[in-house]
Parts: structure tokens; C-alpha cells; sequence
């Protein structure tokens, strides 16, 4: 299926759009690996969810997306809030708990939150984004815009009950949601096959009277083609879409976390045929970069990361008198 | 002050007023819910009228799904909107604190300041009724133990419409309770627009001699209760807290100062419940200068029983609050 | 669909067993319509919730059960309890709130439960019974016996999470459970097309991988058929299976309650056509009864309902005594 | 009592083998949860080992799906078994409150004692490690109120070991609560068969000037408190509840009538959590029989933030128990 639409659809993705595709995959790469030198150094501490083989799907989905379209995602979400813009000082200040963060370093790597680039809420709780979600879309079809919501979720969130309530009810009022389910074949230490006997998601959810497909998540030219037509169908009313979008977990959980629960052999095969690479090589074969255009984005986003975590790295920790504040509008309200 | 002239309506007019008022003020107020669209509006009633006058995009049925419902609130009051919705009774918030708890109450916080959710979920609070133990449950312990969500219980009419209001145009999230033995009592409210500031206790009946502090569906009782004792020559102050988060601390130790003498009284569970923690207050501020250790009323430790004679020997009523006192004169 | 299935099935209706749905069916009838008089006659005060109209789904189901099979419903349940066989007596105390009830009183009409006959839970949550029900299957699973687990829920329930969970467990493990959603067509004052676009809600449980089918839950043929297929799937180890059973509520939501919100003629007609009536034709015409023989059915169940209410209303309520206990296993744990 | 003889084990260790003992003496116990199976053992490795040991039927992971994995606990439960059911962290019974509050709790009620719900939740509870402010929060305020639940809290890993085997096989729900900060903390154990029975608190430091009454994360710092006041010559008594329900009552009022001074310290927020409960206790029961009034130190009243400064700045700790307790002498 993946070959056969990549075939129709590759014509659909303009140059400009493929590589500033590659411009964002290649920043959140960047970012990871950053943090991850980081981390194994001992610069600095963090809880981190790699996102590394899963760049594709934010970089194409939010090639469609404005600023003032809303974003909900997870703890694993941070390529998705690059993806949505979030400035990558405040994004890695955050993730460090400094008060340059943009949470003031009160919410952390789990909470990031922008709503000047969209990126409404970042949720720790599986699930508990995408009603939220619903209700960014019931916003925007009440107020008449044509803002559109896109909910980042793993495959493991098909199994709890939020997800389906949320989906019920934004097919039922037509509401412009685009639910991204990034299916990484895991849920924590545990194997899709292990958790559900369902093959594919898509078929869940479809029957809430909502359009629902599969696409192979790691392939730029079908996600570019899938969300394209997942968000013309929101911003012009017709309603949400389910896009069960196909990856890999390339890492384990969370930092540092083991993989040995993960098949060997697939795991190294995913990894040699990871999407960043992949992509890069497709480029210059079909012409759509040089070498050294590509060598040149790489080289710019390294810089800016670099640059980025510096700066977040000089930020301060937030002081004493933050404790107590953003708990309510007026801090009277606060229990002595 | 409440006026002779107002116009005497039920607490369940008043709720209705609020939501009137504050959707003509306002076009980002808007009501979801189950079964809250007319002909019924509400199973108790709230929004009746209002999908009639407001359409049904602003006051919509929902499926049963509490978790979408404040949920969905949730996403529409980052976006700008000022939704209320509505879950049909307080038991029912067992299947959405994940939403209520670790998104609403956490939103402003986790993101510094950058985000707020301005909503508030109007719920029924039963007991008393033989609904049983599933529908039945006082539960604004739960509710004021998570920092970010303020907590409000209207024991009059009047109380219902100004208090609603505000919490509709708090820039917090509101819990509204709505108790259902109190729902069709009548009382005066001031006709067009009211509102009454979150926060603030009111001192239902002043007295000189205990204090009883109470809320929601117990307040009836304790006046009931300071009538009795007056005529046996015992001066009852009751005071209301109306707003549990914000808690007006000062009226409480004011109040309490004076008397000398506490009773908090609920229907909620008593154990660990939220009368330990305005017993707690009071126990502290006023160490020493209390002529009586503060007394806790609140519903038996036991799921609420279906049988009439078993539920209403639950709760806490005018006879069991009068005796308390008597006894600690 | 319900033409066709009803002709091949027929066959398979033994004439014990329809005669014996017949009782159940009239027994249940007869214990709402005395309910309804002793309410409108002030003789007794509960809060009821009507069950007619939906009588052949218990009454069908039960055939293919034994008591040692189990069972959960809801507050709008006394149909299935009355099938599953809790004791009319202890049933109608229950609801009257009297000591001679199946929890003493203290549970309630929305509360009953025997596990004797197998009624292990009625819930007055929406959907808070089916998460349970599976783990009863589990539990059959577990120990080897080849007990099923029945779940009832409304067509109201499926837009809760709880179901979508506990479906996509009991499929993973191939529960003996059989999921019956007794679709009313109202969810209390709200009517399906008001609250999801699905148009078959078997169509959302059969991705779980389970069988999942709807039927006419209002003819005994067809209810008896696919309950026995779903009843002997769970009993051979073959997994769970959804039904849809299509219904109608015949009255309000609970006694007493409006139905203003429920087109006029629709409902003339449904009461016209309600399943007693109809299934009480159908046996005659079928041959599979004698018109003195349903009627000698009739005046015994009248009998029967008669005595148990004269007997529950000499029960007295519970005393204070039984306040504060059943809360834990042993009084002592109970905080003063 | 401990012996010198007992080997050192970690709390996690305490769990898995309360577990693993509770496994081989009956078949009815089975264990459900996500990544509960090997080689990952629990995210916490409670149940490390034991599905390798007795099959996945009994130690089996489940979909990420709370509602459904508590209240198919409770199933089987009703059907005899008694299952172990595993939610990863506390902060996530927001999701299966339902289950928890409205069904685990209520059903041997409801059903006047025909059914029981013979379940344990294990929970880790977070707090003090950077988690954010949806993976730390102690909600044992939430059980204490709601009839019908039992709620265990150990602090060491011999309580651990000696509690959870007894709530396994405890006749009603049990949440046994399991710090996060102690998981991988180490102390004597008793080999083989060992059990503590629920509602008995422990001094874990006699003392006679001043009683700190505490559970869980707390334990430690209230014990280094005490260390350092001993030096400054006040006397602490450390009193760790252990199980909240049942409350061993009689334990917190011998030892606070001894000493006249109470401080109730606990990872929970304090306004409306379960200090609370303590304080109104002791504040009534001692009324004018103590030296100072109880002091109550819990969670400042925010959820829990991310920064380490803040977070640390959140809870109480050994510094400010001391403080605390200087200034009511
Ligand atoms: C309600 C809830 N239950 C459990 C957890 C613990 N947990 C955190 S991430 C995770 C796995 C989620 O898997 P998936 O949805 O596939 O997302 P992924 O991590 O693969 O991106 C779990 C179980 C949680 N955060 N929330
Ligand atoms: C979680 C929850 N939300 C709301 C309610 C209030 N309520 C009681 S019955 C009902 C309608 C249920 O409809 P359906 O599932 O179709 O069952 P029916 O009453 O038609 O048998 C509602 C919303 C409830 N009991 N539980
Ligand atoms: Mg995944
Ligand atoms: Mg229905």
C-alpha cells in the first residue's frame, strides 16, 4: 500500500515544501542528539522521550498548519513542538526547568506549551489530550474561523477511553480535528500485538462516522499527502480524520531505557532504514536537493541548536516566589 | 443586600438566570451536557429555555461521555470560550477527575501562566432522595484538595444566581455545586444582573454564642436548628461559606473568635473530609480561646444507603446539630 | 436482515424453551405493570426505570444460561434479573428498600444483586459494569470452568470509555463474555442520531476482533438464535461477542418521566407492536401454544408477582443497626 | 520484630516478595497491570521475576486502560479471586476513580454483604524526582474519604513486605501505596512467610517531647528531624501510621497525650488532605490537654512543579519539620 500511494502522491509535494521537510527533521534530529550528548556527559539532567524515527510525521503534518492552528501532544511530543514552532531556546530551557522555559520551567519536558505557535498542551496522562483537542475544534467552528486542531497520540492511547469518547463526539459535530495517532508498535515496554487484536487502528475508528486511513508514517510524500487532505477537510468543514500514521520506536522509552524486550533484528533493520536518512537519500536522487544544499540545512540547524541550548543553559532557575504563583488569576485565591 | 421587592424564584431559577444573563453578556459563554438542549433542559432543569433562545450551538446535548464533556471545555476555554458544562451529578466526576484533576486545576500552572481554563462545571449534588450510593455523594473534599480549582456551593436562589455568575466569568476552573434537596426552595433574587464575588462566607443568622459553619444542603438545617435553640436561650450564629476554594478564612476565625464555640457541619463522608479542614483552622488560630473543641458533623462513614430510614440517619440534621450544641454548652 | 434470519432460525427454537420465554417474558410484564399500579396508587414509593418493551432480550439470553453463569446490568435491569432468577420476593424488597431484600435494603432498585442466581452486579453507572463483567470472565478463564459472563448495558453506554476498554481486554484475551447492548434507541431524553453518527454500533466492536452482530432484539427467534451462538462461543473457549440488540423504549426514561422528545407516531407505533403481544400472536398462530395454556401462564405469574410484593411489603425496613455495617469485612475497620 | 538476622532488601524487593510468597500459598492470586510481565518486571520492577516464575496467566500485562484493568479486578474478584492489580502511578486513579470510589468501594455495601471485593491496587507515588505535575501527586486524601476503602502506606521494606501480603489477602479493596523515594531504599526483611496486620502504627522512634505523625515518603525525614533535635536536647517521637484505613487511633492518641505537642506530616497537599483528619483528631480528642496546637506540614498548596528548586521547596523535609518543631517548644 505504502509503494503504491507514494507513487500517486509524490508528485503532490513541491520542492519548497520538501525541504524545509527536511529542514525541520533535520532540527529535531539535531535536538535529540544534542540532548542526548548532554545527557550522557552529565551536562545536564532532564527526563527525555526520544522521538528519533518519528520526525516525519510532525515536520509533513505541520507543513499544512498555520501558526494560529492549535496542536495538543504528549510527553513524547518534543518534534511536535518543534514541528508547531515553539522557539527552541524556550523549548530546551523548559525541558531544563530554567524560567527562560516556556513555562517558566514550572512545567517541564512533559508540559510544553506555546500557545503563540499553537501548541496548546503538551499531557503526561495517556489520552488525556484529545478531548481537549475536541474542544480547541468546537472553538474555532463555534467562533467561525477556519483554525484547525491536530492531536498528537501514541498507538498505546487507542486503549483507553478518553480517546474514543473524544473521537465519538468530534465526528458527531463535524468538528476540523485531525487525530495523529503515531503508531511506534509500542506502549511502553509492551508490543502493539500484546495489548489488542485489532490490525489496524484505522478501522476503530472509522465507524464513529469519521474518515480514518493508514499511512506509512515514515514516508514524507504519503504523510505530506494524508495530512494534506486530513486538514483541507477540517479547515473547509468536513469534518475530522484519524490518520494512523506508521513508525518505529527507534529507542527505548524514555532515555536510557533498556530495548530488550524489542524483536533484535527489526530494531537494527528499523534503524538502518531510519526515516531522516532515508529522506535525505531520496532527495538528491530525485533531485530535489544537492548534497550540498542538504549539507548546508544541516549545518544551519546544528548551529541553531547549539545556540539554542546555550542560551536555555544560561537561563536561571525559577526563584522561590514562583511556587505559589499561576496557581490561580489572583494569587488571593491561594489557601494559606 | 437582598431587597423586598425581589422577585421570589426557586435555586433552579436562579442557576437558570445566571446562565441567561451571562450568555446574553457574553458570546463565548456557551452550555454542553447531557440532555440539557429543551424540551427538558437538564434533568434538573438548569438550562431550560436556553436552547430555545440560544440555539443549539451554544447550549448542546452530548453524548454520555463525561470525559469528552470537560474535556472539550477544556480545549474551548484555551481557545477563548467561556464553557459551562454541566455533569449530571457529582458522583459522575469519578469517571472524569482525570480531566477535572490533572488538566483543568493544572493547565495555568504548567504552562506558567501562558494558558488558563476558564470554565465551570455545573454538577447536582444529591442525598436525601433515596438515589443510592452511586448518586448520592457530596464529594467537594475531593474538589479542594487539588490546588487550581475553586469550589462553589449556593445554599439560596439568590446565592445560585450571583455566585454562578461570577464562577461563569472566573478565569479559573469553577465546580458548581448545585444541591438537588434545595434545587426547588424559593427565595428571593435580584432581577437583571447579579453577581456575588467568590470567596466570600455570608452570616446566614448572626448569634453570640456557637458558631456553626456549614454549606449546601446542611445550612437549612442549622438554621432550622439556631430557631430551636433560641427558644432554650442558645444564640446561634450561622455562617455560609458559599465558595469552599476560595475559603473566606477571615469570616470563619472572625466569627469563631466571637462565639468561642465551632460546629462545622456537612453532608459530606465526616472522615477526612472537608470539615477537618475548616476544624483544623480554627483548632490552630485559635488555640487556647476555644471553650469547646470544634465539633465535626458530616454524613456516616459508610456508602450512602438506599432504605429512607438508613440514609436519614446519615446525615447530619437540625435535631443531631442542636443536640451537639446543647451539649457543648 | 431481521426478515431473513427469523426464517431459518425458527426451526431452532425448541417448544420448551419458547413456552419458557413466554413465562419469563409475562412474568417480567406482570411484575412492571403491578409496580406501576402500586406507584400510581401511591401504595408504594421507588424510583423505577421501565423496562418494557425489552423483555425478550433477557428472557432469550437466559435460556442459554445456568445459574452458575454470571451476570451484570444496569438501573434499568429488572428484566435481566428477573431472567437470571433473583427470587421475586427478595427482588421487589430490594427496590421497596426492606430488610427482606437482596442487600437488605441497603442497596436499592439501581443496586440489585444475588449472587446465588448468578446476578453478580447492577450498576448506576453508565458503562461502570462492563470493565467488571470482564474481569468475570477472567475469573471463569482463570479457574477453567466454562462459565460465561453476561454484560448488559444500553445503547447509551457505548459512547463511554469504560466499554471501549473493557472490549478491546475481552477480545485480547478471549474472554467467555457476551456484550449485550439492549439499543433503546434513547440514551435518558437524548435519541442515537442525536449522539453519534455510527449507524450500526456492532460496527465499532467487531475491530476489537470479536464477533459482533446486530439483531432484532425484539423477536424471539432471532434473539434466541445469536444469543445461543454467543453464549456457545464463550462456552468453548471462542472468545466474546457483541450484540446489538435493536429495542425500543416503550416508556420514559424512569417512571413517571416525560417522552415529549420522542416522535409521536414512532412510539403510538411501537406500542402497538410491542414483543409480548406479538409473541404471544406468534405462538398461537406457530401452533407452539394453546391460547388456554398462555393464559393458565399468565394467571400463575399474576400469582406469583401478587404474593412477592405482599410478601416484600411485609418485610420491614433495616434497622439503624445496619448502618455501618457490611462497609468492611469487620465493623472494627470502621474509622469512628 | 525485626531480628539482626534479617537480610537487607530494597522496599521493591519487600513488594515482590510479599507477592511472590502471597502467588505460592494461592492459587487466587494473579497480578494484572502494564509492563508488569519480564523481562521488564513493572516500571518500578515490583513484579520482577514473577511471571517467568508463574506463568503469564497469573502475572499478565494489560492495555493502557485503568477502568478497565481495576474494574476487571474487581470481577474476578467478585468470582473468588483475589487480584493484584498494578497502576503505574497514583496520580492515574484519576482515570479509574469509577471503578475505585463508585464499585471497589461501595459493592459489598450495596450488595448488604452477598458480595466482596477482595482486591489490591498496588500504586508507585511519585513526588521529589522531577516528575511534573501529573506523575507526583500523593492521593491517599481522596481513599481515607471515600467508605468502604483500605489504605496502606509503608515506609520501610519489611512494612512493605509485612502490609501488602496482608492486604492480598484482606477480605476488602486495598490501595497500598508505594513511595517512589523509598522504592530502592534498604533494610532488614523477615525471610519467608511475614505479615503485619492492616490498622497497626508503629513507633519508629520513641520519644516524649513532641509526637510527628507520619507516613510514608515522610518517615525519613521525620526520623533525621528527630536526630538532629536530639542533639538540641528535645525528645521526637516518630509515629508512622502505615495504614491510613483503618486508622489505628488509639496509637496517635496514647502517644500525643504522652507528649502534648503533634505535628502531622505528609506528602499530600495540605489544605483539605488528610493531615487534616489527624489534626481535627487529636485537636478534639486532647482538647485542652495540649501544650501547643497541631501543627500540620504537607505540600504547599500548587500542584507540583517541575524545577528541582521548586519541587524541593514544595515538600516539607527534615529542615523544616525541625524548625517547625523548635518553635512550639
Ligand atoms: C493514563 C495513563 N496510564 C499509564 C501511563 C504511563 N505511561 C506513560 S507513556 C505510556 C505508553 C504510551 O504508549 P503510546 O500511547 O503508544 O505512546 P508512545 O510512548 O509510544 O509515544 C504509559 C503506559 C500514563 N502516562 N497515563
Ligand atoms: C457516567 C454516567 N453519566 C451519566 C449518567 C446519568 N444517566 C443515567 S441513565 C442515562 C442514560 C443511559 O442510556 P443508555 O445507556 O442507552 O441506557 P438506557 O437508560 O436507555 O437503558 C444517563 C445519561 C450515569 N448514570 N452515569
Ligand atoms: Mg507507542
Ligand atoms: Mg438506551
Amino acid at each position: 500500500m505504502a509503494e503504491a500511494s507514494t507513487a500517486q502522491v509524490t508528485a503532490r509535494l513541491p520542492d519548497d515544501a520538501a525541504l524545509h521537510i527536511f529542514r525541520t527533521m533535520a532540527t529535531i534530529r539535531a535536538m535529540e542528539d544534542r540532548i542526548n550528548r548532554g545527557l550522557n556527559a552529565g551536562e545536564f539532567r532532564m527526563t527525555f522521550y526520544p522521538v528519533r524515527g518519528q520526525e516525519v510525521i510532525p515536520a509533513a503534518v505541520s507543513e499544512h498548519l498555520r501558526p494560529e492552528d492549535y496542536m495538543v501532544t504528549t510527553y513524547r511530543g518534543m518534534h511536535d513542538c518543534i514541528a508547531k514552532g515553539i522557539p527552541l531556546t524556550e523549548l530546551v530551557a523548559e525541558m531544563l526547568g530554567r524560567v527562560g522555559g516556556t513555562s517558566k520551567g514550572k512545567g517541564g519536558p512533559m508540559h510544553l506549551s506555546d500557545p503563540r505557535s499553537g501548541l496548546m498542551v503538551t499531557t503526561g496522562v495517556v489520552g488525556g489530550g484529545v478531548p481537549i483537542a475536541v474542544g480547541l475544534g468546537l472553538a474555532a467552528q463555534l467562533r467561525g474561523t477556519d483554525q484547525v486542531s491536530v492531536v498528537n497520540f501514541g498507538d498505546g492511547a487507542t486503549s483507553i477511553g478518553a480517546t474514543h469518547e473524544a473521537a465519538n463526539m468530534a465526528a458527531l459535530w463535524q468538528l476540523p480535528v485531525v487525530f495523529v495517532c503515531q503508531h511506534n508498535g509500542y506502549g511502553e515496554h509492551t508490543a502493539f500485538a500484546d495489548y489488542t487484536r485489532t490490525e489496524h487502528l484505522a478501522d476503530r475508528f472509522r465507524p464513529y462516522g469519521m474518515a480514518a486511513v493508514t499511512v506509512d508514517g515514515n514516508s514524507v510524500p504519503d504523510m505530506y499527502a494524508a495530512a494534506g487532505e486530513a486538514v483541507a477537510r477540517a479547515r473547509s468543514g468536513g469534518g475530522p480524520t484519524f490518520l494512523e500514521c506508521l513508525t518505529f520506536r527507534l529507542e527505548g522509552h524514555s532515555f536510557g531505557a533498556s530495548t530488550e524486550y524489542v524483536d533484535a533484528d527489526r530494531l537494527a533493520q528499523a534503524r538502518a532504514d531510519e526515516p531522516l536518512g532515508r529522506y535525505r537519500a531520496w532527495l538528491v536522487a530525485e533531485d530535489r536537493a544537492t548534497e550540498e544544499q542538504l549539507a548546508e540545512v544541516e549545518r544551519q540547524v546544528d548551529e541553531a541548536v547549539e545556540a539554542a541550548v546555550a542560551e536555555a543553559l544560561a537561563s536561571p532557575a525559577p526563584g522561590l516566589e514562583e511556587l505559589q504563583t499561576d496557581v490561580f488569576s489572583s494569587d488571593e485565591a491561594v489557601p494559606r | 443586600m437582598t431587597t423586598v421587592e425581589d422577585p421570589v424564584h426557586t435555586l433552579s431559577e436562579g442557576v437558570n438566570q445566571a446562565l441567561d444573563e451571562a450568555m446574553s453578556d457574553d458570546e463565548t459563554v456557551f452550555c454542553l451536557g447531557e440532555d440539557i438542549e429543551d424540551p427538558i433542559g437538564g434533568v434538573m432543569r438548569g438550562t431550560r429555555g436556553l436552547s430555545t433562545k440560544y440555539g443549539r450551538a451554544r447550549v448542546r446535548n452530548t453524548p454520555i461521555a463525561e470525559q469528552a464533556i470537560v474535556g472539550c471545555a477544556i480545549g474551548a476555554s484555551l481557545a477563548g470560550m467561556r464553557p459551562v458544562a454541566e455533569v449530571m451529578l457529582m458522583d459522575f466526576f469519578a469517571v472524569c477527575m482525570d480531566q477535572v484533576a490533572n488538566h483543568a486545576a493544572k493547565l495555568r500552572y504548567m504552562s506558567g501562566g501562558r494558558t488558563n481554563v476558564p470554565i465551570t462545571i455545573r454538577t447536582s449534588v444529591g442525598g436525601g432522595a433515596q438515589f443510592g450510593a452511586q448518586h448520592s455523594q457530596s464529594l467537594e473534599g475531593w474538589m479542594m484538595h487539588i490546588p487550581g480549582l475553586k469550589v462553589v456551593v449556593p445554599s439560596t436562589p439568590r446565592d445560585a444566581k450571583g455566585l454562578l455568575y461570577s464562577a461563569i466569568f472566573d478565569d479559573d476552573p469553577c465546580i458548581h455545586m448545585e444541591t438537588m434537596s434545595l434545587l426547588f426552595t424559593r427565595g428571593p433574587v435580584p432581577a437583571g444582573h447579579f453577581a456575588i464575588p467568590l470567596g466570600s462566607a455570608e452570616v446566614k443568622r448572626p448569634g453570640t454564642d456557637v458558631t456553626v459553619i456549614a454549606w449546601g444542603k446542611e445550612v437549612p438545617e442549622a438554621l432550622a436548628a439556631a430557631e430551636t435553640l433560641a427558644g432554650e436561650g442558645t444564640d446561634v450564629e450561622v455562617l455560609d461559606l458559599r465558595t469552599l476554594v476560595p475559603l473566606d478564612r477571615q469570616a470563619i476565625l472572625d466569627s469563631v473568635a466571637k462565639t468561642r464555640r465551632a460546629v462545622v457541619v456537612h453532608a459530606a463522608t465526616t472522615f477526612a473530609g472537608p470539615g477537618a479542614e475548616i476544624a483544623s483552622l480554627v483548632s490552630h488560630e485559635l488555640f487556647g480561646e476555644l471553650a469547646a473543641p470544634v465539633e465535626r458533623l458530616g454524613a456516616a462513614y459508610a456508602p450512602i444507603p438506599f432504605a429512607a430510614e438508613l440514609e436519614t440517619a446519615l446525615y447530619p440534621d437540625r435535631g443531631r446539630i442542636a443536640e451537639t450544641i446543647r451539649a457543648m454548652a
